[in-house]
């Protein structure tokens, strides 16, 4: 057990998942590096050096480099799952969904249920989701909030190295195809791993604090930013709950719902845009399921309907802020009926 | 070319059995007792039965939303594809997928593909999971004039050579893309010449001709399967039928649809070969019309006699095991 | 005035909006039909034949057929529009979108917004959307929820002919780029039809019916079922309001609102599958602003979380059906509070 | 090729501004000023250059992730451009677009592009409605050897024949997409045939020379402008510096950079050439050398001293007119 960063939790998910399993290669842009180049190949790991030193360990069959063609990477890892490998394919920003949709989600996520049940296609892809790096508009958005419609697939969205890397071994080893998006923001922030592998299971959210006043649901990026809010709010007496879903599909109903009846307030927060989002999603389940313990009107705090701005002080004021969700909690309290 | 007796019945049958599959399709269809969008395979009958001859369980195809005949030829159950196409629970996809999805994992096809050049891709993964592994399989896909013309298809392509992957691309040239010639929609003069600029042999075949096929295949497969990385086929064809069922086929020539039936039909030319070589007697083909004609009429009676799906299995085989629970 | 259906409305929307402006042309495969062949040119108009006639109308410089490439028709559309055109691109099936999501989604939508507002891109891109026709998995999405989610789009989503053609003449009108989303199993539905042109504003919701017992807001497809469930229950004394959005984004909030405040409950009906769809989006606004309004759960009826099952009786019991729609009021108006 | 002197000194000025542009911007990534992701076109200048000086105002391009030298060269204006980088409201684009997103549609400049192969289908469109309107217009788009392998980039290419537009795509091969080498990612021997496959004349370029990208291109975008279709350029250049700022750049041989800057310098090339002819004295290019000096100071002044955006503005430009309220 060690402080990790995220980004070497994945990494260390990766070669443990490779070395114990020989099914298991993963694919995508520069995940080697440096090929056919007079460069050292291998080299590279991915442009956020996540797929670090795999291609040193495992060789060219087992660390693939590709062209840019994301339609092929993602049928790759569909195609070969489906004949019973277990791809890990790297899909470098989120964003980039946009040139291989079809694939994840007409292809690998329906398989199964179009062939009645009969194909299994355990395939992984990973992405680097989110804002944070005034990578404006083609480059900072979660896009798991879209990927959560598609029945067939399953959304993992990890909000810390020690889930990183549970998800992450959970997810190769699942039998369906599983999307994993990786907030950039987080890849340098480290905790507690332990070093041998363990899982975590999909569907069971995370408690993060507990508390009796107010539910607040974060996902990914905003876990961290909700629990400072929610920490700086113990001095005035207001106690919440924190839970961190970690997977948006399936979604620990429960989890939320049992604190929802507990507390009477929901918070909903998310770094993605407002329409049809994760927030709307968590709210709407409230709005249903626990309408007759809610004291309050069920809030959401997400970035506006706009795309990723550029400017850091314009990402600062578009992605919510700790202060945001803090105002939010407040106004949740003196608002309660 | 010379083929065993064995293997030239067994093409004929399966040419035969695409044929007459599709044309009680296509009545059933007029009928209104197959739902859905339908697409025809007859009159390219050869394409697929002159790749898949080459191929064993092991090795994969993967086809297009005109699928019948190259499941069939790689070996599907006719009967449980009929009771597909008739949307019951005892169909090959449990009546989930339907035409445009028939498949069978265990028949190495990994199915029927509702978006055009949804498959080539996929199908580099097979094989590229067959050139990790070192089995010696090869993976095909099917694709059609126009589909070529979408970027998931040259994206295969391209990266199929740069990894060096037994995938085998079949272009099937029935001249249209649904109601739109090949002559409009490949802007190049010379479809072959631009597949084979992304860096791997093509081999052209009579589309309309068995043992044409069977040989460019051949050949194709071979370089695949040696480890030489991707092949193509390129054959020319043309379908008997409509772009679905119904269409008015207005992009027609005069006489195309005649003189296609009468001068492109691979089971007329496969039995005029026969007939000259003297491999094959006429009775013996006879006898396997009819044994495929009762084939047919039995998966069709057995698809109007068999299970209906009920209301809970909407929600079945969506995941192996999705612990969370859904929200509707 | 006279009966049309809504692909006659939609068909003559796209006459008289070419006749009145230069610069409005179609794209797409097969809205001409025929080309390079031997056959007539132009006797096809779109394999759901929305586009018939135009060719021959307006000729080969208006009515553009293409290969089946969708991202080059999306990204066409885009390019021609951000030099000023006003094009109006088919893209066949809203499941395609798979194929065209980069184009539709990080470029034509967000061009406006990374060019700091100093670009115009009114575009219209047309597709059939959702279910009915037993064309299973990757041909019967809605798709329009999954778009309402990216800020820079707009989303249209016709329940009749009348909506269908004062909105699509809006939408071309429009210099923001428009999504328009034609439900398939509408194309046969007639109703009167005014021969003039006309527009519809977009994010007026439309009074489909009143009452005061519950609000019902459905979507597309779902408003005639919505209407026939309620008009049903008269009889049995439940009242309600029916309102169809039309557009997605924007969305007519107030209205929803208003008519949220005076009945107290509120169910939401579209056919796509539950997570991060409209069901939820409307669900939770009113879960939020008109909390203090509501006396019972706020309902979403939907499909499940299941891809578009193929045989008819699966797609049956798959798309939300009139007597769904009645039993989720009736049972609503038993469970208030 | 000789070219009136008054060209000589634009085309140097243009190509000296994109140098001095990148270098000064690479300076203030490494000082912190600069936010973001941003990709420098040092090195290249020659191949923006010269295909930009055959256009005008009305003539579109489109460009890439590595865009600077493409808007400098097409006529953006540099201070805004500069305010852009870092971040200013008053910046070209506001502050909202950054480096990756560089526009100007008056300029012709259909943006810069975050989405590799993002421009080719765009650009397309441009090039259709200048024959729709049979005004004359070019529409241009830039690719890198790594592009190329995009899906959307080979749809456009075909579109572009099928349909007859004036559209010119601008392969820039300068060995490297990010990491890789163009010898594993675009799997054939042959990208320009590859390239030519698709139905289109395309003309090579040594892309450190300005004289060779100016007669390449002009041929192009004469074949383009005269309506025969699309066209192509094919340059081969080199980037001086990494794929972003940072970039450890493991995939260079020994003394690849030192032998780029000497021997690959477009700027170093057009002295050479002149000092030749005797066209232009070096005291005109030192001139020029001093004015771009003095242009991009000021630029980087102005950008430090221009206003912040505030927090309202996050969401100003979305629609032009959104009538219905967002939900948040
Ligand atoms: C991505 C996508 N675009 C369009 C379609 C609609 N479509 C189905 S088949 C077809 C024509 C395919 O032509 P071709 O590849 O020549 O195959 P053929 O039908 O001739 O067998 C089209 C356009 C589709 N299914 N998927
Ligand atoms: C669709 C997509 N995939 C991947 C990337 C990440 N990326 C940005 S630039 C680049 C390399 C591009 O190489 P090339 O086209 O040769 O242009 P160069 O950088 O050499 O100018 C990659 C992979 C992206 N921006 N978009
Ligand atoms: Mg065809
Ligand atoms: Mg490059």
């Amino acid at each position: 057990m060690s402080e990790k960063t995220m980004r070497d939790a994945i990494n260390e998910a990766l070669h443990q998942a490779m070395a114990a399993d020989e099914s298991v290669f993963v694919i995508g842009e520069d995940v080697a590096g440096c090929n056919g180049s007079q460069g050292e190949v291998g080299s590279v790991g991915g442009v956020f050096g996540v797929t670090s030193g795999l291609y040193k360990t495992f060789g060219p069959d087992r660390c693939i480099d590709t062209p840019i063609s994301e339609s092929a990477i993602v049928g790759a890892a569909a195609g070969a799952a489906l004949v019973g490998m277990r791809p890990v394919a790297e899909i470098m920003f989120a964003d980039f969904i946009g040139v291989c949709m079809d694939q994840i989600v007409n292809q690998m996520g329906k398989f199964r249920y179009m062939f009645g049940g009969k194909s299994k296609c355990p395939a992984v892809i990973r992405f680097a989701s989110g804002g944070g790096f005034s990578a404006a508009g083609q480059h900072s958005q979660s896009m798991y909030q879209v990927m959560t419609s598609f029945p067939g697939l399953k959304v993992v969205i990890p909000s810390n190295a020690y889930d990183a890397k549970g998800l992450l071994l959970q997810a190769i080893r699942d039998d369906d195809p599983v999307l994993f998006f990786e907030p950039k923001a987080l890849y340098q922030e480290a905790c507690e791993v332990p070093d041998e592998m363990y899982t975590i299971p999909f569907g069971e959210a995370a408690f993060v604090r507990e508390g009796d006043d107010v539910t607040v649901v974060a996902f990914g990026q905003m876990v961290n930013r909700a629990a400072a809010a929610i920490d700086a709010l113990e001095a005035e007496g207001i106690s919440c709950d924190l839970i961190d879903p970690r997977t948006s599909s399936p979604l620990d109903e429960a989890a939320i719902l049992e604190s929802v009846e507990a507390t009477g307030r929901l918070i909903v927060v998310d770094e993605s845009p407002p329409r049809c989002g994760l927030t709307a999603d968590v709210a709407a389940l409230a709005a249903d399921k626990a309408f007759h313990a809610l004291k309050a009107p069920v809030k959401q705090v997400c970035a506006p309907h706009s795309p990723t701005p550029f400017s850091p002080e314009l990402e600062a004021a578009y992605i919510p802020s700790v202060e945001k969700i803090q105002t939010t909690i407040k106004e949740l309290m003196a608002q309660s009926r | 070319m010379s083929l065993p007796k064995e293997k030239l019945l067994r093409a004929y049958r399966q040419m035969k059995t695409i044929r007459e599959f599709e044309e009680r399709a296509h009545a059933e269809i007029m009928n209104g007792q197959i739902a859905g969008f339908t697409h025809l395979y007859t009159g390219q009958e050869a394409n697929a039965v002159g790749v898949c001859e080459h191929l064993d369980n092991d090795d994969t195809i993967i086809s297009t939303h005109r699928g019948h005949g190259h499941c069939i030829a790689k070996g599907a159950d006719v009967i449980g594809m009929m009771k597909e196409l008739f949307g019951s629970s005892e169909g090959l996809c449990k009546g989930k997928g339907g035409s445009m999805h028939v498949a069978d994992m265990e028949k190495g096809i990994l199915g029927a593909n509702g978006i055009v050049a949804g498959g080539p891709p996929i199908s580099v993964g097979a094989a590229l999971a067959a050139r990790i592994r070192k089995n010696g399989r090869v993976a095909v896909s099917f694709s059609g004039d126009g589909s070529v013309n979408q970027g998931t298809c040259f994206e295969a392509m391209n990266l199929a050579v740069v990894l060096k992957v037994p995938a085998v691309f079949v272009i099937e040239n029935n001249y249209y893309s649904e109601h739109t010639n090949i002559s409009y929609a490949v802007g190049c003069d010379d479809l072959k010449a631009r597949t084979e600029g992304f860096g791997f042999p093509v081999f052209v075949a009579d589309g309309a001709d068995f043992f044409s096929v069977y040989e460019a295949a051949g050949k194709a497969i071979e370089h695949a399967r040696a480890g030489n990385g991707p092949a193509g086929v390129f054959a020319e064809t043309g379908r008997f039928h409509g772009h679905f069922v119904g269409d008015p086929q207005t992009y027609r020539a005069e006489g195309e649809l005649d003189d296609l039936r009468e001068n492109s039909c691979c089971l007329k030319n496969f039995r005029t070969t026969m007939q000259a070589s003297g491999e094959l007697s006429m009775e013996e083909l006879d006898a396997i019309d009819a044994e495929v004609m009762t084939l047919i009429e039995e998966s069709v009676s057995a698809a109007k006699a068999a299970a209906r799906p009920t209301p809970e299995q909407v929600t079945e085989d969506v995941y192996i095991n999705y612990s969370g629970q859904a929200s509707a």
